[in-house]
């Protein structure tokens, strides 16, 4: 639209607010808005000053972009960037997938359905602490159950998580493995809300099983994937709560992410440091999920 | 009925019987197995434990791990469960009905602001919430290390979370309901709380479940906080048994298996609520 | 008087609470209107933040456990910690500990715990079985473990399971860094050394590497913990540890049998003649400047700076090294590891603090650096030299001068 | 080209019993129409055959063949849901090729197919909008070409018309008659329109509270209805339906005459007053209110010149009446 | 018991112009019905008097007050919905009181009139079920009910009879016609319904692709239609028209006729062979090609003796033509 046929239309939509109520009203914002301003905005952009500075805690000292430089010198920071891109996409990747088809399976009239969506919504129950060393033990090279039992059949397991280029690999399977059964409920919420009307018709038009997954259930549960896409790939991008339980990012640094990174400044107690290595990875995130979130939800208002 | 109708039904039926076996026998090895470990451990001596060997108790004293775990420090445990069960009801009411709301008008509302909104709410997924000078503004507001504090925290970190969930499903409610409430006389208000809300029960159930076990599972927003022995949750009661240089493995276990209770209950609670066809027969189309 | 709780917060580790009980209990029975809320936190690194986080925030307990040396420096104790420069009962404070919870000239701490040592933890009956002498150079010590490895044992166990463990071949053979490279601490501090430059320094990234590249460690190293090395050193499986003396605490716990087959020995150098131990200085207890208790809180670490709170702890066990304060003798029954610890400790010439306690620089990428030496992934004077980065880093981040 | 047995069929949701003992044999090529008041069970009889709704009982063979328990897909049916249940994320295009392109029909024939049903339902530039952006009737066309553009041994129509002007379903009527001639598919239809069943039918099943009551050719129903209900329930405006001395007076319990079987003339044995005359053009419709027979409803031409509140003398055609008793007619 | 006055209105989706032009003078407690054919907007003017859509431009006075920007529940509208818009999560009886709830009028008053709504709806039994668990026309009867138990000033429905069969249908009919008496509301109907059309309308509104054609009564439209398209729209079987040298004849470019006007006798001008007759009940529709005028289609009496195949003779009546010239009438 021109910006001359906005003008007309201003005189119009103003008289229009001053007595249509309008029937979804910003109001609605202000609960979340406040608390969200409040708590998580206000202490977000203070700390973006700190980002600035040298920080102990106790002193702030500003040296305007020297944090940012420092982080950028960080010797691992390029092998973090490339972990945090492989964990983030293969995790939301398999997330994304297994999840769809456990809630594909899981609203099918299978036998024990409540047992197994119990099952694999299980691990999502226990924190990351617990999960992590309940699988560092089984990771074991020597002791570790899995490698136990593929002696049994011969076979020479690897240090899961003391091999440098696998460790990495070893935690995203169990990150994928805690993390499933959110995707899963997620797209059981999803398919639920399909109307069955839908299935009907296409198994009237002649849709196979497979036809009818392909056709109706994966555009029609296209929010759930939207959501899960989006909260997944975020939150593989930012978090380490399992890396650093699992492997610290070791052996060594070859399983550092970004966030590992940041977070082993911070524990150092190079708080300006570690804030501006926040700022930085928040733009990456940013550089990534804008425009993909996007690029999805544009896609979505047309359904 | 005749033989071709009895013999497909009982094909179907044996195919998913058969696969339902599979399916039990898969998820038994890949997520059950885990958690036997973890109860084996559990039954454990400290120095059965220590080695996290996949193998038989020499000596099974479950229970007495358990007993132990929760007499610890005066019964902290229960202290802890009791906290932690009012900042995760607390907050999960709150998300939910914010959330919901935003989301609501999120996905309705086509405006200038929605690109806005829309980046804020990633932000909040996207930024790590910067600890001291929450605590400062905490402290000037005189909410440091009060529950309600942590309640608002809690509902603060975790809103992105539920708003994405929340828009993305308001698009499956058909628009001629909001249309159909405002012709009624609904407000606003009441055409979301009585119409729509409803309607999102999946989404809730998927939030509440998603959310309570994760507010209840936090350990580092009450560490910061909630500090305090009183305001103990249940994830600091994990560090009871497990220090740099030494763990108590077994008990450690127990602790774990003792907490992870509650969140269990509310799923096999809540998700049995999830249910298909919220929206059948609204409107022909 | 009226009666008054003291909040006290002390990491998790078993040592730290138990001390810390013992403690408040005596003190309670000598002054019952005192009665203490002890606070766990958690221990390692992420405690650190926490404490100070705290600290800043003016939320801290009226009395704190934290470590003493450079950590101790992080804290900004002119401005948080209340100072106990002039306090009588200093007097019995060994100099050397005082030297690191002084900070500006100003002493703001008091011990708690015996001191302990980076050494190597080894088993005796090994030892006596296949005859051999405790090593004073580190050729000996190779030899050792040729013999040991010879009659299938584990000659050293390693745990980068726990990475922290990673770095005691480096941290504990910094009395033979300074006996090589005397004044070593003050020009590293100084941002006049490096470990990549000063060969002595390099040297412990060298043993660490050498030690890997002899194959004489358990099989599982990469993924084996703390308590994997207590059960092999204890049970016999492994013939050294190199960590903490500490250790023996959970050994005596667990197999209290193996007690008195365990011994230490400092980590031997090149020579002979300069044999010694590097030491670590106990955990301090502190006192808040926003403490609202602050005359009881110091009125009660007068008491565990005192031969009787000295004795408390004792009593409750805790005797995995010598204690700091004048007259505060160790009973005879100890274990034999701490027996081995005395005559370092009665001795200053055979004793030197680690590194971060003589100055305030350390980088926080040694555990992963050492691991990553002790696992063959690089090389150590590779290693040595991103330390130094890293060190350097962290200076910056403090604000020392010269950096 | 198929016929569909149907034997004993019976449903019930729950508790809730909504067809019981139906028992109907469709001839291959036959165009049959279900009617019956709203909620008798119609679509509910068309999902059964449809395989969409399990049966409670009985059996359903189509072309020969036990389908009960065999999947929609492999019964060879199309069908038009009353609801429409068009697939919202699909263009109307694409919602009707659907089916097509689920054979994996190649894209030109699909396309041809796709248009031709178009034409047919004036569709043409509607063809890349979404669902959502339709009137209801062109929704309501678009669910009758995703069923056309398939070769189906039955078709099942739910009420395909109910939402189409009276031009379009005229020409939707000829359209879907044509269909049948060309592919001689058996058609199962249900509509509540009096015109669409009368000349579209081959045969007419009078469907009430869950069970047939009659089954016959559109004439046959209209001049010999099997019971009152029939009677009443086919033919607009209704047929008047008198109980008393009048239709004791012919030996009946209930005597029915359609409007158009009652002459005005002056010399009829009924006389009365016009209450109420609705002109529908071609002809109107009088209400009259008569001592002898009470309310009675009449056909006049849409010229006449009757008005509200005249007398009138009213003579039902004798040759036309329709006599039951105990619901059932007597010959 | 409001009147509506439409000025100038128009309406675009985006680019599509789907309204344009509109002026409407609707008078207080008149019944109004809109025909036009499927997606010309009727649906679409209905949502734009009631609020729903806005008004791309002109504006809409409802009792003298311009409503343009106000809020639907504050115009005194109620409105049945095309696609019903049901509460699926509600009870059909809380369906109905969801207004009446809304307004907080006490619970008995609401049982009233819930159950006073739910009479005439012939949803009795039902009144606890959910949506979902009801037919086509259940489901519309509810949408029905929801809209008559509130007060409002004007009605809206939007082809509320649908799916309802004739029976019902003209039971609701006269129920409705009934409501509109007793409250004397204004009543704006959608409907492609001729005979709901002709009875039902004080004025008729044809439109056609976004604009009026004509508004009239009813009796006015079938005997005096203003163009051809009109005259075609109104009346089934609908008129026929006829364009070339019989039209010019007449001095016409088209010349309309309807099929009750064309009779069939001995002596007519126009001959031609019988293709197809359609047989209705009471009357019966031929379909007759002739030499002179092309496809005629003439209403005949139900019992008429014509039979395909026949050769018949056609008189059309010069009284009954209708002249059209440049798509408007003559005089
Ligand atoms: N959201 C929309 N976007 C674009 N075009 C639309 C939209 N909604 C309706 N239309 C178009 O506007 C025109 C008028 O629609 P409307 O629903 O008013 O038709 P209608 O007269 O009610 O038809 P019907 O009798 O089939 O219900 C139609 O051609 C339709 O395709
Ligand atoms: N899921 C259900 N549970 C209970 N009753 C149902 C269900 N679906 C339909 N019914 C009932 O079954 C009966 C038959 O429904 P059906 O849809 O077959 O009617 P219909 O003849 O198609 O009516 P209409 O002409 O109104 O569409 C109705 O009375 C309806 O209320
Ligand atoms: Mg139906
Ligand atoms: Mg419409």
């Amino acid at each position: 639209m021109s910006d001359a046929a906005l003008d007309r239309q201003e005189p119009a939509a103003r008289r229009r607010t001053a007595r249509r109520r309008v029937p979804y009203p910003y109001t609605f914002y202000i609960p979340a808005g406040v608390i969200y301003a409040v708590m998580f905005l206000v202490p977000t952009i203070a700390s973006f000053y700190f980002a600035l500075t040298r920080w102990t805690l106790f002193d702030s000292h500003f040296i305007g972009f020297g944090n940012f430089v420092q982080f950028f010198r960080e010797p691992f920071l390029v092998q973090g960037l490339v972990n945090t891109l492989i964990f983030g996409i293969s995790t939301s990747a398999l997330k994304v997938v297994l999840g769809l088809a456990l809630a594909v399976l899981l609203t099918s009239r299978i036998p024990a359905r409540g047992y197994l969506r119990a099952v694999i919504f299980f691990p999502v129950l226990v924190s990351f602490i617990g999960v992590g060393i309940i699988f560092v033990s089984l990771m074991h090279p020597t002791r570790g159950a899995i490698n136990v039992t593929l002696e049994t059949i011969g076979i020479d397991g690897p240090g899961w998580l003391t091999t440098p280029w696998l460790a990495l690999y070893s935690v995203i399977i169990v990150d994928v493995w805690k993390g499933v059964g959110i995707a899963t409920v997620i797209f059981i919420a999803g398919i639920a809300s399909i109307p069955s009307d839908y299935y009907e018709a296409a198994r009237i038009d002649g849709a196979t099983k497979a036809q009818q997954f392909w056709r109706i259930t994966l555009p029609l549960s296209r929010p759930a994937t939207v959501t899960v896409i989006t909260l997944s790939l975020i939150g593989g991008l930012r978090t380490f709560d399992l890396i650093w339980t699992m492997t610290g990012g070791g052996p060594g640094f070859s399983s550092d992410v970004v966030a590992s990174i940041i977070y082993k400044q911070y524990q150092s107690g190079f708080y300006g440091l570690s804030t501006a290595g926040n700022v930085v990875l928040f733009l990456l995130i940013a550089l990534v999920m804008v425009p993909l979130t996007t690029w999805m939800n544009r896609r979505e208002i047309d359904i | 009925m005749s033989q071709t109708h009895t013999t497909f039904r009982a094909a179907e039926a044996r195919r998913r019987w058969i696969g339902g076996a599979v399916a039990i026998l898969v998820t038994g090895v890949v997520f059950v197995l885990p958690f036997l470990f973890a109860l084996l451990q559990a039954s454990k001596t400290q120095a059965d434990a220590s080695t996290l060997s996949f193998s038989w108790p020499t000596e099974w004293q479950l229970w007495s791990n358990l007993v132990a775990v929760i007499q610890v420090r005066d019964y902290q445990l229960l202290l802890a469960f009791f906290n932690s069960t009012v900042i995760t009801v607390a907050s999960v009411t709150g998300l939910v009905v914010f959330a919901s709301m935003v989301g609501y008008i999120l996905q309705r509302r086509q405006s200038r602001w929605n690109g806005l909104i829309n980046f804020l709410v990633l932000a909040g997924l996207m930024i790590p919430p910067a600890v001291v000078p929450t605590i400062w503004l905490l402290q000037q507001l005189e909410l440091f290390k009060t529950l309600h504090g942590m309640v608002l925290i809690e509902i603060a970190y975790n809103l992105s979370f539920s708003i994405l969930l929340y828009r993305a499903f308001v698009a499956t409610i058909p628009r001629e309901l909001d249309e159909a409430a405002r012709m009624d006389g609904a407000k606003p208000w009441q055409t979301f709380f009585r119409v729509i809300f409803p309607l999102l029960k999946p989404v809730t159930v998927t939030n509440i479940v998603v959310q309570s076990i994760a507010i209840f599972n936090d350990f580092v927003n009450p560490l910061y906080y909630l500090p305090g022995k009183d305001n103990v949750t249940v994830q600091l009661t994990l560090y009871n048994f497990q220090s740099q240089f030494e763990t108590q493995y077994n008990l450690l276990f127990s602790n774990v298996l003792l907490v992870t209770i509650p969140p269990l209950i509310v799923f096999v609670f809540f998700n049995r609520q999830i249910v298909a066809g919220m929206t059948a027969g609204a409107v022909k189309g | 008087q009226d009666p008054v709780e003291l909040t006290f917060l002390v990491d998790n580790g078993p040592p730290s609470v138990a001390q810390a009980e013992a403690l408040a209990a005596a003190y309670t029975e000598l002054n019952p209107h005192v009665t203490f809320d002890i606070e766990l936190r958690v221990g390692s690194i992420d405690g650190d933040n926490l404490v100070k986080t705290r600290l800043a925030t003016e939320e801290m307990a009226d009395i704190f456990l934290y470590n003493s040396g450079s950590l101790f420096q992080a804290l900004a104790p002119t401005r948080t910690i209340v100072e106990l420069t002039d306090q009588p009962f200093l007097d019995v404070v060994s100099d050397s500990f005082e030297a690191v919870v002084t900070a500006d000239g100003g002493v703001y701490g008091v011990p708690i715990g015996p001191g302990f040592a980076g050494g190597i933890m080894y088993n005796r009956a090994i030892y006596d079985e296949l005859g051999l002498e405790v090593p004073l150079t580190w050729d000996d010590f190779m030899a050792n473990n040729a013999a040991i490895d010879e009659a299938g044992y584990v000659p050293i166990a390693q745990t980068y399971g726990d990475t922290w463990s990673a770095q005691l071949l480096v941290l504990g053979d910094y009395f033979n860094v300074e006996a090589d490279s005397p004044g070593f601490a003050e020009r590293y501090t100084n941002n006049e050394a490096k470990f990549a430059t000063d060969p002595a320094a390099l040297r412990s990234f060298e043993r660490l590497e050498e030690a890997y590249e002899a194959g004489y460690f358990n099989e599982d190293f990469g993924a084996a913990t703390y308590d994997d090395g207590i059960r092999m050193i204890a049970t016999g499986e492994a013939a050294h540890y190199p960590i903490l003396s500490l250790a023996i605490d959970p050994i005596a716990e667990q197999y209290p049998d193996a007690v008195p087959d365990i011994g230490f020995f400092a980590q031997p150098g090149d020579d002979p003649d300069k044999n010694g131990l590097t030491i670590w200085l106990p955990n301090a207890l502190y006192v808040p400047q926003a403490s609202e208790n602050i005359d009881e809180a110091v009125d009660f670490l007068a008491f565990v700076a005192s031969q009787a709170g000295c004795q408390a702890q004792i009593d409750a066990g805790q005797v995995s090294g010598p204690y700091l304060i004048e007259g505060c003798q160790l009973p005879e029954d100890v274990p034999q590891a701490t027996r081995d610890l005395v005559p370092y400790f009665n001795d200053s010439d055979l004793n030197l603090p680690a590194l971060e306690f003589l100055s305030p620089v350390k980088g926080p990428a040694l555990p992963q650096l050492t691991v990553e030496v002790g696992s063959g992934i690089r090389s150590a004077a590779e290693a040595a030299a991103i330390y130094d980065e890293d060190v350097k880093k962290a200076a910056q981040q403090l604000g020392l001068p010269n950096w | 080209m198929a016929d569909v047995t149907i034997r004993n069929l019976s449903k019930h949701y729950g508790a809730v019993e909504v067809m019981s003992d139906i028992d109907l044999d469709i001839r291959s090529g036959e165009f049959v129409v279900f009617v019956g008041p709203s909620g008798c069970g119609k679509s509910t009889l068309l999902r059964m055959i449809s395989g969409l709704e399990e049966e409670s009982g009985g059996s359903i063979e189509i072309d020969g063949r036990d389908v009960t328990g065999v999947e929609p897909s492999e019964r060879g049916v199309a069908m038009v849901f009353q609801s429409y249940a068009l697939y919202p994320h699909l263009t109307v295009a694409e919602n009707i090729g659907f089916s097509l392109s689920l054979a994996r029909v190649p894209k030109d024939e699909m396309r041809r197919k796709i248009e031709e049903a178009a034409n047919i339902l004036q569709l043409g530039p509607l063809l890349e909008r979404k669902p959502k952006h339709l009137s209801g009737g062109q929704r309501q066309r678009v669910a009758i070409g995703r069923a056309i553009v398939r070769d189906p041994k039955v078709f099942l129509f739910d009420e395909p018309l109910s939402n189409l002007d009276a031009a379009l379903r005229t020409q939707m009527r000829l359209e879907l008659g044509e269909l049948h001639q060309r592919l001689n598919t058996t058609m199962i239809y249900v509509t509540h329109d009096q015109v669409e069943a009368m000349t579209m039918a081959d045969r007419i099943v009078v469907l009430n509270g869950g069970r047939i009551e009659q089954v016959g050719t559109p004439t046959e129903l209209y001049r010999a209805p099997r019971s009152p209900f029939v009677a009443g329930f086919i033919g607009s405006p209704k047929m008047n339906l008198f109980e008393g001395p009048v239709a004791e007076a012919e030996g009946a319990e209930v005597l029915g005459l359609r409007p158009e079987h009652i002459v005005v003339d002056a010399t009829g044995p009924w006389s009365g007053d016009v209450r109420l005359i609705e002109h529908l053009g071609a002809e109107a419709i009088a209400h009259v209110d008569t001592p002898e027979a009470g309310r009675v409803i009449i056909r006049l031409d849409g010229e006449a010149e009757v008005r509200t509140g005249d007398h009138v003398r009213l003579t039902p055609r004798p040759d036309r009446m329709h006599r039951f008793r105990a619901g059932q007619r007597l010959a």
